[in-house]
C-alpha cells in the first residue's frame, strides 16, 4: 500500500477492505489478516509527549502496512528509554534487551542463527553513538540485516538528561552545562562505512517516518534509519536544539518519500524529473519526490556532502540520504545454507563415523 | 632433585633451544612422531615466546615408555643451537647428560659428567642448500639425524615422519630429507650413541597424537556446533583456528560451497559472546573460545546471560594473567573469576578437562549442559593442554545423540496451551524456552537483563526478584547433578590426599607414583566441575589431610572448596605452582614433602 | 511482626505512595526537613522504579526519636495519591494505622482498626493554580499540610523547610505556601489529630542531612580530586554530578575560570576507567564512580591496573544486579565479583562505608590508599546509602595532608642515584613511582600489563614472574595493616556475634536493641574493609556462633571470611536479604531469631 | 630543520653542527644538545623487515629533529606488534603500554592530569580499527591533543595473520581465506568525526613520514597519522595488497611535504602556485609542493572524495590529507589551569576550612 495517505489501508481484496460495507466499519486488515492492533505491545511507560513513542507508533503502522509476520520479527534493543520501546509494539514477537551499547553483536548473532528473522534494531543515541559506536560500525561493516533505528535525542533520558555524543554544539543541558564537543553524525559514518541504506527521519513526521521505516525492513542489509525524537523531559527546554519545535522548525526534507510494496500494484504518478525510483531487493520500491534541488540518493560524496552542509547551517536533512542495495549481506558472505541454522537437525551438523575415522587416521599417522 | 625413574631407555628428556621463527617446529615434530612410531610414550612441551620471530624458544621432549606425558625439568640430552641461550641452557645440564652444541656457539665450562658434542650444522647445511635464508630452516633437520642416530631411533620412522609432514610438498621433502640423513652419517661416523636410548616397544599402537585445542574443536564439530564467533588471542586461537578448518571441511556442502554453521571473527571478544547469546538465544548451538584478557571483557555480557538464562559455551584457554600477562605462559588462575563473573549473585558453571579426550567429550558435553541448563557454561582449559602435542587413544563417535534442553516448538504450544518463560515448572529451577520464528501466538516473550517475573514481563516487585533468585539457586543445584562427578582414586590405608584438576592430572598422578614407591600411600580426586558434586564434599570429608594442586597463586580451588564446605576448610593445603611452565610431578612431590615435613613439626 | 518500639510520639512511619515524576520530591523533603528542625531524628527511603515519569513510587518518612535510621517496614501512615497503587498500599496498613488518601481513588475495605481520611486534594488545588500541569505538582504539597496538621508537625518548620528549597523562586514558594496552608486548613478543620505526633526535641541540634553520593563527592573534593572520569548509570550518577557541583563552585577560579580538576564524561565504563588510570599514572589524583554493569565492563583495565601498580579510585555503588538488573532497587552483591575483579591472580582492595560520615571519609582517604598502595582501591557504597538522606554530624575538616605514597621526585632520583620501578625497597611489597613529566635521565619507565621484571623491563622469565607475584602478595599483607579496622563491640557475656558491613549497619544496630531487650546479648564486628585486618580473625576467634548479615543472596562477606579463615569457617551463618528494598532490623531480628532456633534443634 | 634533506642537521650555531671541523665527524646534535642516538630504545624484537621497525626509524629521526625534550614525551600504545614499538625509541621517556583497543582513553587521561606533555600514540589497525573503534572515534570528537600513529599492515600480526577491519577487499590471508568485507578507513573516519589533522603515508617512505610526524607532533590537538606498513611474516605473500611491493606500486602521493619547524627560518622556494603552506599552532609550518593535482588540505569534502576515489581504484592516497587548526582542544574545553594537574599542591586543590562550613551550613539548613 502506498503512503499518500495516514489512514491504512488494506491489501485489497480481503475480507475486510478499507471499503467495507457501510454499518459497522470493519477494522481494517492487511495482507496476512492481522490488524493494526495485532501490531501493538504492552502500554508505554515513557514520559507523555516523548518522541520515542511517536516512533512507536510509527514502527507499528508500518509493520501492520507491510504485513509482517511477528512470528518471524525479532526485536532487538540496548538499554536506554529508546531501547524499552519494543515491549511497546508488535507484542507478538520475541525480543531481545541487550546490555548497554551491544544490541548489534546479539542482532548479528541472531540473524546468522535464523536468517529467515526480520531483525529490528532499536537503539538510542547514547546507546549507539556513545558506548556503542564500535559496534554499530561494525554491524554497518558486516551489512548485517537489520533495520537499525536509533532514537536520537541527544541526550540520555533514562539516566536523567546528559549529553550524548550526539548533542549538539553549543547545545545546553537541564542543568545548565554546555556541550563543547561536536555531534558524531552515525548517518555519515554510517555511509563512509558502506552502509546500503540510509537514512534520517524525524518521530514527529510519520508521513516521512513510516515509507522510511517501511523501505528500511525491506532492505536485506544494514538499514540505518537516525530518527530524530525529542526527550521532552531532559532535551526540550531553553538552549535544547532538540525540543519539538527546535527540530520541526530546522527539518529539511530532501524529498518527498513514497513506499511502494512488492505486492501491490500501485502507480505513483509524477511528472518525470519530478521524482526518482528507488528499488529494494523484495521488488518494493520507494519513490523520491522532488523538494527543491534534485538529489541522488546514490552518490555517497553527495550525502556526505550534504550531510555536513546541513549541520553547519544547523538544519537537519531528512529523507533517503543514500541507498545501495548491490552489496551481498553477510549471510551469503558466509555461504550459509539455506534453512535456518537454528533448524537443522542432528543428523545435518554431526558428521558421520567415517568422517571421525578419517580425521584419527591423520592424528595417528601424522598426515595432514 | 634427580628423578629416580629416569634411566636411560625409553626414559628420558630432550630439550631444544633455537630461536623463534627459524622452523624448528617441524624437526621437532619428527623426532616427536619418530618415536612415537616406535610404539614409545613420548610428550612435547612447547616452550615458546610472544614474539613472531627471533626470541629464543624451547621444545622439551619427553620420552617415557610409563606413560607419563606431564612436563620433566630434568633434561637428559640438550640440543644448543641458539647463542643467545647457549651459555645458560648448557650450563643447567647435569652430570651424565648429553649436549649437542652448533659450533661457534658461546659455551661456559662443560658441567661437570656431561658429554659435549659440538657440531659443524651450518657447514654440514651449506652444500645441501645454496640459499642461505632457506639454510636456516633446514640446519634444524641434521639435529633430527643427529639426535636420531644417538638415541637409537630408527631412520626408517624418521623418514616416515618427515614424509607424512611434507609429502606434498616434495621439493622441501628432498631437502629436508638430506639434512636429516647428513645428521644421521655424521653422527654415525663421529659420535658415540649416548646413554639414553629408544627401544621398540607396541604402546602405541593405534594411539593417536593431538592438541588439546584441535581435539575440542573436533568436540564441537561432532556435538553439532551451529554457530562460532570469537576474537584471536594466544593460546586460544588455534581452537577456533582448528575449528573453522574441520567445519570448511566435513561442514560444508562441497557442490553447493554452502555451510551449516556460521563462524564469525568479531572485532573483540564484547562483541564475539554478544554474538554467540544472540545465536543461542535464536536457536543456534553458539560458542566462543578465548583467553583471560578476552573472558574479563565479557564479564557484563555473560552475567546477562545467567539472569536471562541463554545457554552459551565458552572455553577459557588460559594463560597468565593479569591483563596481557605472559601470553605463552600457562596457567589456571581464573577460576574464581570465572565462578564469580560479573557482578551481583552470579555463578558460573565450569568445566575442567584435564585431558585431550576430555577436550573432545566436553566439546560436545559442554553444549548438552549449557543448553540443558540455560545458562553458560566454561570450559576452562589451559596453555599445557591446549597448545601442548599430547597421545591418546582415538575418540570414539558419540553414542548419543544431542540434548538440546527444554525447548517448545509450535505444537508443544498448541498442546500445553500456555507458556510462561520463567516458571519453574518442573521443580528443578530450569524453565522452559522458545525460539524465535516459532510460530504460535505464545511463543513470543521479552528477553531482558533487568527485573522480570515468570512471565518475562517487566517488574521491580521486591517479591518476584527473590523468586527469581531463589529459582536460579535451584537451578545451581540441578547443575550440581548434571556435571560431570569427579574422579575418585581411593587408596586403602592412605593417610594423604591430594586434590587437582585441568592439565595439573598429569603431574599429581606421576607424583603419587613417586610417593608410593617412597611408601607414602595417597588418595585423590580430579575435580571436573563446578559447582562441585556430591562425590567432591564426601571425600573431603573422608579425608584429614587434604594437597590441593593447582597452577595459580591464590589457592583458587582450595578456596572454592573452603567457601563450599566450610566444615572441611581447615583440612586442605595448598601445594601452588605459578612460574608459567607446565607443572612437573617433582614439584608436587616435593611441595607435598615440605607439607608433610611442616605437618610433622606442627603435631 | 509488631514493631515493638513504635509507640506514636516520634517514633513512626509515614508511607507515601505518588507517581513517579509528580514532584513529590519537594514534598516529601519539607515534610522530612520540618520533622528535622523540630529536633526529632529522621530518615527518608525513596523506593522509586527506573522510569522518569509515570510509574509509581513510594517515599517512607521514618521518625524515629532514638536515632534509628534504617528502614522500618511497618507503617503507620499512609498518603496514598496513587490510583494504580491505592488497594495493595491500603490493604497493606495495619491496625491504629491512618490512611490519608486522595478522593476518588480506588480502594479497598479498610482495614480492620485503621482510620481513613479521604481528602479532594484535586478539589482543593483547583482554586490554588488554574494550570492543570502546574496543579498536579502542587497537589502534593496540600499532602504535606494536612500531615503536619495531622502529626502535630509545626506550621512554621514546614514554612521554613519550604522556603529553605524554594527561596530562590518566589513565584513557585508562594503558590507551594498556599497548597500548605490549604491542607493545614483542611485538616484543622476536618481531621481529627492522629495517634502518631512530632513533639520538639533537641536531638538534631547542629546535624545535617545528607546523601551518601553527596558525602562521598565532598570527601572527594577535600581529598584532592583532581581527576575524574564517568559514565552515567543509577545510582552512581549523582556522585559524578554532586562532585561536578562542587567542584565547579569551589575549585574554579572565579576570575580566570580555571579549574583546577578535569571531569570528563567518557563514552562507556571502559574509557572512564582508562582515563583514570592513564590520569593516575601521570601523577593525577584520579577516581571513577560507577555501578554493577559498569563494574563489570572495567574488569580487564582493574587487572592490568593491580598488575602494573596503577592507583585508582572506583566508587561502585551497588544496585540489584545481574546485568541491567533494577537500577533503583539496592543491594550488597559485587563483593565477590570486586574481590577478584579479572582474570588470574588478582586481589582488589575494598572498603565498606557504612555511613554519610564513612563516604565523606573514604572519598579523601581512599586516594591515600590508592596511592600508598598504588593499586586500585574499590568503594562499596549502595544505593541505600548513596541516594537515600542521612542524618549526620557536620562532616570534620580535614586534619591530615594526604599522603600520596612512593613518588621520587628529579631531587630524589638524583640523590638516590638509582631507579627501579618494581623493585621491593621497603620490605613492604611496594616498589617506587616516577610520573611523566620528571625530568631526570632516570624517571623514566616502561608501564605494561605483560610480564615485567624488578627494573621494568619486558621478561617471560619462570623467576621474575613468581617473584612479582611474591611481591604483590607480599603488598597484599601491608594493605591489611592499612586498611580501616573493623569496628568491634564485645558485649560481655554475648552467646551469639553478629558481623555486618556497609548500609545493613543501622538494621543491625537496631536489631542488636531489640534482642537485647528480649535478653539476647549480642557482640558485634562491622567489617570496613577487605583485605580482612588481624583485629577480623581475632573476632571471629572469640566467638562460637557468628551471623553474618548481608544484602545479598550468595552469603559473599561469609565466602570470604570463609576463604580467608577456613579454621573459623563453620561458625558463619548467614542472614541473607535481598528483595532490593533497604534492610529493616524487624528482618534480622526474626531471621536470627530462626537460627537461633535450628540452633537449638541441632544440639 | 627542514626535511630536503635526509641527513638531520643540527639547530646551527651549536657546538657540534653538520659543518664541524674536519677529522672525527661530530655526532650530531639538536636543540637541546641531544643526539638522535639519544632517541632510540631498547632493541627491536619485531620481525626482520617488519615496517613498524622503519616507522620506529622515522620516529626517532622525527623526535630528535625537533628537539622533543624526552622527558616531556608520554609514549602509549594498545596491544600488537606495532603496540610493542615504543620500547623501540626515545628510551628517555615514559610509556604505558595499555590493553588492547584501549590506549584512547589512558592518553586521554594521560594529557588531562599533565597538558605539558608531548603524547605520542602508536597503535596497530587491530587495535584502532577493530577493538578500538569507539575509543578510536571517542578521542578524535574530544580532540585530544595525542600524535596518534596507526602502524597499519591490515593484519593481526603478533596473532599470527588474521585479517583487520582494515584489509582490503579481496585480499587473500596466509591461511588462504579471503576478506570479503570493506576495509574501514580511519582516516576518512577521523575527517568525518571533525579531527584538526589526518594523514596518511607509508613506512618505506620516510622522506614523506617524517614532516608528517612531525607536523603532527606540532598539532596542538588529535592528529592521525595511519602508516601502511607491511607485515613481510602474514602479508606480504601473494594475494597481499600490503605487502612491500604492493604498496609501493599502489602508493599516490598526493604532494611532496616539508616541515619547517618555527625555530628555524628556512624559506622553501617553490614557483607561485607550487604549493601550499599550512601553518601549525606552534608557529611551524608545513609546505606542499603540488604533484599533479593541486590538493586543498582545508576541504574535509575533497579529502573524503580523494580518499573513497583512491580506495576504488586501489590506490593509497598519501599526504598530508586534511588539516583545521581551529578548533579548540581539550584542556580548552575543559578550562584547565595552566599548570599541570598532576603538579598541584594540596593548598590548591584542598578548598579552606570556610568552604566546608558553607557546605555544612547548607546542608543544615537545606538552603541549596
Ligand atoms: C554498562 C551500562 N552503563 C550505563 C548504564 C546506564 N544507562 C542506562 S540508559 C543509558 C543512556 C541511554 O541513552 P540513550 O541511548 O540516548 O537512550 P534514551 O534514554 O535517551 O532514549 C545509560 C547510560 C547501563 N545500563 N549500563
Ligand atoms: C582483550 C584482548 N584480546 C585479544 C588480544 C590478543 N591480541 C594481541 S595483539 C592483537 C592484534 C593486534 O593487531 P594490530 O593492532 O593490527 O597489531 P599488529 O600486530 O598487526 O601490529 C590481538 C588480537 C589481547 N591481547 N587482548
Ligand atoms: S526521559 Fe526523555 S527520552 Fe525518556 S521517556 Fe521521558 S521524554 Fe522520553
Ligand atoms: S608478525 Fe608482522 S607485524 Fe609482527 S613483527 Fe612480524 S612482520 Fe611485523
Ligand atoms: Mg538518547
Ligand atoms: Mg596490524
Amino acid at each position: 500500500m502506498s503512503d499518500g495517505a495516514n489512514v491504512p489501508k488494506s491489501n485489497g481484496g480481503g475480507p475486510a477492505g478499507s471499503g467495507s460495507a457501510a454499518g459497522a466499519p470493519a477494522v481494517p486488515k492487511n495482507r496476512i489478516g492481522l490488524t493494526a492492533a495485532d501490531y501493538k505491545g504492552s502500554k508505554s511507560t515513557l514520559c507523555p509527549g516523548c518522541g520515542h513513542d511517536a516512533i512507536t507508533g510509527s514502527i507499528v503502522q508500518a509493520a501492520f502496512e507491510l504485513g509482517l509476520e511477528p512470528h518471524r520479527v525479532a526485536k532487538m534493543s540496548g538499554i536506554g528509554c529508546s531501547s524499552k520501546t519494543p515491549a511497546y509494539f508488535i507484542g507478538r514477537s520475541h525480543a531481545f534487551n541487550a546490555v548497554h551499547g551491544r544490541m548489534p553483536s546479539v542482532a548479528t548473532g541472531a540473524f546468522l542463527a535464523n536468517r529467515e528473522l526480520t531483525v529490528l534494531g532499536v537503539s538510542g543515541d547514547g546507546d549507539t553513538a556513545s558506548i556503542g559506536l564500535g559496534q554499530f560500525c561494525h554491524l554497518v561493516r558486516r551489512n548485517v540485516p537489520v533495520a537499525y533505528i536509533i532514537e536520537n535525542n541527544g541526550v540520555y533520558g533514562l539516566t536523567k538528561g546528559q549529553f550524548s555524543a550526539t548533542a549538539d554544539v553549543g547545545s545546553r543541558a537541564k542543568s545548565g552545562a554546555v556541550n563543547e564537543l561536536m555531534p558524531i553524525d552515525l548517518c555519515a559514518i554510517a555511509i563512509q562505512l558502506g552502509c546500503g541504506f540510509v537514512a534520517r527521519s524525524f518521530s514527529g513526521d510519520p508521513k516521512q517516518l513510516r515509507p522510511i521505516l517501511k523501505a528500511a525492513l525491506s532492505h536485506r542489509g544494514t538499514a540505518v534509519v537516525d530518527v530524530i525524537s525529542p526527550c521532552v523531559t531532559f532535551n526540550a527546554h531553553e538552549g535544547s536544539t532538540r525540543s519539538y519545535t527546535a527540530v520541526k522548525e530546522h527539518d529539511a526534507p530532501l524529498h518527498d518519500v513514497t513506499y511502494v510494496p512488492h505486492f501491490e500494484n500501485i502507480e505513483v504518478d509524477y511528472a518525470p524529473g519530478e521524482s526518482r525510483e528507488v528499488k529494494l531487493h523484495d521488488g518494493s520500491r520507494v519513490v523520491l519526490k522532488k523538494l527543491g534541488e534534485d538529489y541522488d540518493p546514490y552518490d555517497p560524496g553527495r550525502a556526505l556532502a550534504t550531510l555536513n552542509r546541513g549541520r553547519e547551517e544547523g538544519k537537519f536533512v531528512t529523507g533517503l540520504l543514500y541507498v545501495n542495495a548491490n552489496e551481498a549481506a553477510l549471510d551469503k558472505d558466509l555461504a550459509l545454507v539455506d534453512a535456518p541454522l537454528a533448524s537443522l537437525t542432528l543428523e545435518q551438523v554431526r558428521p558421520p563415523r567415517a568422517v571421525l575415522d578419517e580425521v584419527m587416521a591423520a592424528l595417528r599417522s601424522g598426515r595432514a | 632433585m634427580p628423578n629416580a625413574l629416569s634411566h636411560g631407555v625409553n626414559d628420558f628428556n630432550v630439550h631444544v633451544a633455537t630461536v623463534n621463527g627459524s622452523g624448528s617446529q617441524t624437526a621437532n615434530t619428527t623426532l616427536l612422531r619418530a618415536i612415537f612410531q616406535m610404539g614409545v610414550p613420548v610428550s612435547g612441551k612447547n616452550l615458546f615466546p610472544s614474539n613472531i620471530a627471533g626470541l629464543p624458544t624451547w621444545f622439551t621432549i619427553r620420552v617415557n615408555e610409563g606413560g607419563h606425558l606431564a612436563r620433566e625439568t630434568r633434561n637428559d640430552v640438550l640440543v644448543a643451537m641458539n647463542p643467545e641461550t647457549s651459555v645458560p641452557d648448557i650450563a643447567a645440564m647435569g652430570p651424565g647428560s648429553v649436549i649437542v652444541m652448533n659450533q661457534g656457539l658461546p659455551a661456559p665450562k662443560a658441567p661437570e659428567g656431561a658429554t659435549i658434542h659440538t657440531i659443524p650444522f651450518d657447514a654440514m647445511a651449506q652444500p645441501l642448500v645454496p640459499d642461505a635464508k632457506l639454510r636456516r630452516l633446514v640446519v634444524n633437520m641434521i639435529y633430527v639425524g643427529v639426535l636420531a642416530q644417538l638415541l637409537g631411533i630408527d631412520r626408517a620412522e624418521v623418514e616416515r615422519a618427515l614424509e607424512a609432514q611434507l609429502g606434498r610438498k616434495p621439493k622441501a621433502l628432498a631437502m629436508n630429507r638430506a639434512a636429516v640423513d647428513a645428521g644421521f652419517d655424521y653422527a654415525a661416523a663421529h659420535l658415540p650413541p649416548a646413554p639414553f636410548r629408544v627401544e621398540r616397544r607396541d604402546k602405541t599402537a593405534g594411539k593417536i597424537l593431538i592438541e588439546g585445542n584441535q581435539a575440542a574443536a573436533l568436540g564441537a564439530m561432532f556435538g553439532g556446533v551451529t554457530f562460532v564467533s570469537w576474537y584471536p588471542i594466544t593460546p586460544s586461537s588455534s581452537l577456533a583456528e582448528a575449528l573453522s578448518g574441520y567445519l570448511e571441511r566435513y561442514r560444508r556442502d562441497p557442490k553447493t560451497g554452502q555451510g551449516t554453521y556460521a563462524i564469525v571473527q568479531a572485532e573483540d571478544e564484547i562483541s564475539a559472546i554478544g554474538m554467540v547469546l544472540g545465536a543461542s538465544w535464536a536457536g543456534a548451538r553458539a560458542m566462543t573460545t578465548t583467553s583471560g584478557p578476552g573472558l574479563s571483557l565479557m564479564t557484563e555480557f555473560t552475567g546477562y546471560a545467567y539472569y536471562a538464562e541463554i545457554p552459551a559455551v565458552i572455553w577459557d584457554i588460559q594463560r597468565i594473567g593479569p591483563s596481557t600477562g605472559l601470553p605463552t605462559r600457562t596457567s589456571q588462575a581464573d577460576l574464581l573469576s570465572v565462578a564469580f563473573l560479573s557482578h551481583g549473585d552470579t555463578r558460573q558453571v565450569m568445566l575442567f578437562p584435564s585431558s585431550v579426550d576430555d577436550c573432545f567429550d566436553y566439546g560436545m558435553r559442554a553444549f548438552d549442559l549449557a543448553e540443558r541448563l540455560q545458562t553458560p557454561v566454561f570450559v576452562l582449559s589451559d596453555l599445557d593442554l591446549g597448545m601442548n602435542v599430547w597421545m591418546a587413544d582415538p575418540f570414539p563417535y558419540p553414542d548419543k545423540p544431542w540434548d538440546r534442553g527444554k525447548v517448545l516448538s509450535a505444537e508443544d504450544l498448541e498442546r500445553i496451551g500456555k507458556f510462561e518463560r520463567y516458571r519453574d515448572v518442573d521443580g528443578d529451577g530450569i524453565p522452559y524456552r522458545t525460539i524465535p520464528g516459532t510460530k504460535h501466538a505464545l511463543a513470543a516473550y521479552f528477553t531482558r537483563g533487568s527485573g522480570h517475573d515468570e512471565t518475562a514481563r517487566y517488574t521491580e516487585s521486591s517479591e518476584a526478584y527473590p523468586r527469581v533468585m531463589d529459582r536460579l539457586a535451584r537451578k545451581w543445584e540441578t547443575a550440581r547433578t548434571w556435571v560431570p562427578k569427579p574422579v575418585v582414586d581411593e587408596v586403602p590405608g592412605a593417610e594423604l590426599a591430594v586434590v587437582a584438576y585441568g592439565s595439573s592430572r598429569w603431574a599429581v598422578e606421576e607424583a603419587r607414583e613417586r610417593l608410593l614407591a617412597d611408601g607414602v600411600k595417597t588418595s585423590s580426586l580430579r575435580v571436573q566441575a563446578y559447582p562441585f558434586t556430591a562425590e567432591v564434599e564426601a571425600f573431603l570429608a573422608r579425608h584429614e589431610r587434604i594437597y590441593v594442586v593447582e597452577q595459580n597463586r591464590d589457592g583458587q580451588m582450595a578456596a572454592l572448596l573452603r567457601m563450599e564446605y566450610p566444615e572441611r576448610g581447615a583440612r586442605l593445603r595448598s601445594v601452588l605452582h605459578y612460574d608459567g611452565l607446565p607443572l612437573a610431578a617433582s614439584t608436587v612431590v616435593e611441595k607435598i614433602r615440605i607439607g608433610e615435613r611442616e605437618e610433622v613439626g606442627v603435631r
